[in-house]
């Protein structure tokens, strides 16, 4: 059986079905999990006193409002050469969720800013690069909800996809050669473990998992939707036409 | 398709000042400027390059709509699409036509402006060399833009939304190697990176514009 | 300026001439089929004249073998490069004059002449008329006059006659006769005669019916 | 029981009731549409077998 | 009359983000400034107030040519003047319209984008009061402009000449309250005047609009 | 807000049985006087049919009649808010729907009912799609159905038949022998024949002549 057959509508729907709540009853545990870990159990840090409890929300945001663009640019890709529709409504799908994501990095990043840097904004790379991420989504929102005929808003969608990728990653690197900035480093970087105690990476970890299900479980929920509003649509038209 | 270009321009110099109009906005934000931040010339020249850039943008990006929305409205982008020459020449003429129509009187008149805002004479020279050299994937990228939007009614603030992040690389390079050719400091990368991103647009792009006005034409 | 390819498609001249053969099409509008099973054949000299109630998908059709927008299935034998599309809208523009809108489109289209075209459809005393100052009727007459500088065997027209007296009916239909003397092809879809013979197609017996849809699946169409 | 945050309490306590506020908005939006949608497909399947 | 102003909001609604486009636009002309200006927030804050009046000028700007264009176009423009309301009335729900789905939102998101610019804390009052009181100037001058234009297809950038001009004693006393306001000085004569501006606007320019519609109409 | 004047003139009902009287009319296009010398009249339960070839000046005259255009010279026994006048732009909002549309133009001619327009052009099926969902013909009858919630007495319509199927073209005649049973009048300039009788009015020898121009303030019409 191949991998494709999940894109069939009638087999994502039933599939869905059955893996959803197991999904759900998944985010819901973690997400409690990791939250109370690190909002109540965890030490406050030397230099960060308190504020470094809000590394549990900022970084699983961050770490999603990418990737929820990366699996965007997947999804499109994958409508554009295989034409499955599920594949271009899971990337209309899970837009407003890493907009959701990328806002919730901005103003959590936003506040810990004032305590830390003195200011809540700075024109740092990486947040000067989520700023354009989050235009980025907003026009491929706004372009999608433009455009009527459904089949071609997917296809244009797409197109801005791809190439929005690759200006995203062109203005990453404008960016960073504009202006070198304050934003955490190696200081605390979570690719060298050893800096960062287990303590407070533990917790993290989970408020990792917790994220990625839960934007597993909102895009598969919204696929759902979108694609029962595609059903809807279809069959109010047959009837027009009967 | 040499056709497609000499009308586009005849239309735009018919149409009372094609060349004109992107210029004069150009030469406005410049003016409003001085007058939201105040007239220190001291401040203004420290944010002369970047408010050049900025409003050269603003100019250009002012006169997408144009590109293909005249064209779809009567009839003529159907007609084309249909005509024997392929789609991806079009949108390369079209983008030709909106720099020469835009781009270009912006790229020759900016040193007047800088004159407004107590430009460094120094980098009087760099301003004209980045532009000349960024304006072009202005007009590229927003031809992307334009396409994307064309069967869209008045899509012109969506488009607008489309295309300025995509116009971030270009402002950031422009302004940096003003900035830092003006200081006396190396400017190379910059200019180099500028180079770069006009030409792979302009060997890019037409294809991903082709495509999707095929999309919306049908 | 970015390498394009030339145009590969040498212009069709009506010296080829060329059968149109439609067979089992089928056509969507906004991503839902309009008309299914469309079938016919059109011979070179011959015009067809498409009927059908307002809403059935005569543009639809037109604009899908014009090759605007894809078939849902089906096979049309001639290429939409030896197709002439003509719809409502013109492709005129205001500003420039009834003679330089042709010549650009004959230009376009690898033609030189426009002097028959002005005269077949009497612009000659308005040819140097802005377009914007054009009535309805006027527009319309150099909006069709441009088929003519178009040099193709296969003529795609929808309502071409609205708008115009009788006179100009006259002359679009003497213009149509001497296209298909010449070993061309029409095909019109009208709401009203145009007062000359040709086949007729009804196209209401073609409209897309509601399928079953129990599948999820099947909401894609 | 709310540990002590310090003099660092009203970044602490905002970012997370912002967060967690977008958050539940964003689950309740989408559940929302879900249920409201599924409905509309319902009553539209059901009009068609109705209907015959 | 009312049905026109509800008709028109609905519209903007159904366009999907009538409400949001002008905001984004303001979003992202806030946000190029520092990519052309530089990172450093002394020189940001400084210029704040006039970028901040200046982003919200053009997001106005941006969307004039939809005021009466697209009722051009369709023709309705042509029957609400045969009808039996008044064209005055039609010119004053129009630029209501356009202040509910751009002036408006522009002033609520106002102190948003001045964190961006590292705006003076205690200029935020005072922006969003300056803006309160100048928006609808702002529309109602370019309702007017749209007005003049309204028969010349994709008279966008000829719109923004004509209004720009007119933009300037708004936007000259908007951001010297501002400023002033933030520097602890008296700005009551630049409020003064914005509300001036704004009132002598609100009451005879509808007249003035009617009638180049009138003219332009026949 | 600023003040602005009420609505001055109250909606004039058909019981304000009402003739258009027209006497030595003048209208320019352009700058250019395209008509003159128009006399005709046209009373209550009667329908005209303008005619003329392209370009004559229909659309002027409409206009002017409309009040859109001033006239050059001459009298117009009826004002402007006696008139409904109906173009080739059907003033419809794409994104909203049939009924939205045409309860808009109802509220904006103070009338209330718009069961008996959707009813009377057959559009009660499509009342609920947005307008940018139909096609020409559907468009159309849309747009003559707004002029039965204009409430006024005397239709002016420029080519009200474009895009009409036979079906359709019925149900416009019927409309307006409903309105002059009502004791509305009409006034149509189209092309071809409508299927009802009325009175015709050939605008050919109204073309405005060139005059002899030997002073300077003739230049300014
Ligand atoms: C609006 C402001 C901010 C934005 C948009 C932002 C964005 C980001 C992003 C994109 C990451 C990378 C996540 C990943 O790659 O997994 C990150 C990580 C992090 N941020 Fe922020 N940030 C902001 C402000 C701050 C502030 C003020 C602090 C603390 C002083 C902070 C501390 C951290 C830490 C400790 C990490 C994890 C370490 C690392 O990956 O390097 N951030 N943030
Ligand atoms: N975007 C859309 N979504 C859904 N249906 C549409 C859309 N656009 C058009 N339609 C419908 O598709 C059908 C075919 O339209 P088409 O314009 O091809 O008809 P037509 O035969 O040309 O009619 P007419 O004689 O009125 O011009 C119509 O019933 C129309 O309502
Ligand atoms: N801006 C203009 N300047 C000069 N002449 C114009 C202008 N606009 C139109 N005309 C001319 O005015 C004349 C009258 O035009 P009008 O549109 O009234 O004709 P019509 O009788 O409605 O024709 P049709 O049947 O083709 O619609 C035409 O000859 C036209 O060429
Ligand atoms: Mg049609
Ligand atoms: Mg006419």
């Amino acid at each position: 059986m191949s991998l494709w057959e999940y894109a069939n509508p009638k087999k994502f729907m039933q599939t869905s079905q059955a893996v959803l709540p197991v999904i759900w009853g998944l985010t819901a545990l973690s997400m409690v999990v990791g939250l109370v870990w690190g909002f109540f159990l965890t030490p406050e840090a030397e230099n960060f006193g308190s504020t470094v409890k809000i590394i549990y929300l900022h970084v699983p945001a961050a770490m999603m409002a990418i990737n929820a663009w990366v699996m965007m640019l997947v999804a499109s890709l994958i409508w554009l050469i295989r034409r499955h529709h599920v594949s271009a409504l899971a990337a209309r799908a899970a837009a407003p969720v890493g907009l959701t994501m990328t806002v919730i990095a901005l103003v959590t990043g936003a506040i810990w800013g004032q305590p830390m840097w003195g200011t809540y904004w700075a024109w740092d790379p990486r947040l000067t690069s989520f700023l354009i991420l989050f235009l980025f989504y907003l026009g491929y929102i706004a372009l999608w909800e433009a455009i009527e005929n459904p089949d071609a808003a997917a296809d244009l969608t797409s197109v801005l996809c791809i190439v929005g990728s690759v200006f995203a990653l062109l203005s990453r690197y404008a960016v960073n050669f504009w202006n070198q900035g304050l934003h955490q480093g190696a200081t605390l970087s979570l690719d060298k473990q050893e800096n960062i105690a287990n303590v407070f990476w533990f917790p993290l970890l989970v408020c990792m998992g917790a994220f990625i299900l839960l934007f597993v479980a909102l895009v598969l929920e919204r696929t759902r939707t979108e694609i029962r509003a595609r059903r809807i649509k279809a069959l109010i038209a047959r009837e027009r036409m009967a | 398709m040499i056709a497609l270009l000499i009308r586009d321009l005849a239309l735009a110099i018919r149409a009372g000042g094609g060349f004109g109009l992107g210029l004069a906005f150009f030469l406005i934000v410049v003016v409003l400027v001085p007058f939201g931040v105040g007239p220190e010339s001291a401040i203004l020249s420290r944010i002369a390059p970047g408010i050049l850039w900025v409003g050269a943008l603003l100019a250009c990006l002012l006169s997408l709509d144009r590109i293909f929305a005249l064209d779809f409205e009567d009839g003529s982008l159907d007609l084309l699409a249909t005509a024997p020459i392929p789609l991806e020449g079009v949108v390369a003429m079209k983008a030709a036509a909106h720099w020469v129509t835009t781009g270009l009187p912006l790229t020759l008149a900016a040193p007047g402006l800088g004159l407004l805002l107590s430009l460094d004479p120094a980098a009087y020279g760099w301003l004209v060399l980045s532009l000349a050299l960024g304006t072009p994937a202005l007009s590229m990228i927003g031809t992307f833009g334009a396409a994307l939007t064309v069967g869209l009614k008045r899509g012109g603030l969506l488009l607008s939304l489309l295309v300025l992040p995509l116009y971030v690389p270009t402002l950031i390079f422009g302004a940096e190697a003003v900035v830092r050719g003006a200081a006396g400091q190396s400017n190379a990368t910059p200019l180099l990176m500028l180079a770069g991103i006009t030409l792979a647009t302009l060997a890019l792009l037409p294809f991903a514009a082709a495509a999707a006005i095929r999309i919306n034409l049908r | 300026m970015p390498p394009f390819p030339l145009p590969a498609r040498p212009p069709i001249g009506y010296a080829k001439r060329m059968d149109l053969t439609v067979q089992d099409l089928a056509c969507a509008r906004g991503g839902l089929p309009v008309l299914e099973g469309v079938g016919f054949t059109l011979r070179p000299g011959r015009a067809l004249m498409l009927r059908g109630p307002n809403g059935i998908g005569k543009t639809t059709l037109l604009r899908t073998l014009a090759g605007l927008q894809p078939a849902l299935s089906g096979t049309i034998s001639a290429p939409p490069e030896a197709m002439a599309y003509a719809a409502h809208a013109d492709g005129l523009k205001p500003t420039l004059s009834v003679e330089e809108n042709l010549r650009f489109w004959a230009r376009v289209f690898g033609q030189r002449d426009i002097a028959r075209a002005l005269d077949e459809f009497n612009l000659a005393d308005l040819a140097h008329r802005p377009a914007q100052n054009l009535s309805a009727g006027q527009k319309r007459r150099l909006g069709l006059a441009r088929l003519l500088v178009t040099g193709r065997p296969i003529w795609v027209l929808d309502e071409p006659t609205v708008s115009l007296d009788t006179a100009s009916v006259a002359l679009f239909g003497a213009a149509v006769a001497h296209h298909l003397r010449m070993g061309g092809a029409a095909l019109i879809a009208t709401h009203i005669h145009l007062g000359f013979e040709a086949e007729e197609l009804d196209l209401t017996p073609f409209r897309a019916r509601p399928r079953a849809m129990d599948r999820f699946d099947e909401a894609f169409a | 029981m709310i540990p002590d945050l310090g003099k660092y309490a009203g970044a602490v306590l905002s970012s997370y009731a912002i967060s967690l506020a977008l958050l539940a908005v964003l689950v309740v939006l989408s559940l929302w549409r879900a249920a409201r949608v599924r409905r509309q497909l319902e009553e539209v399947e059901s009009r068609r077998t109705s209907d015959g």
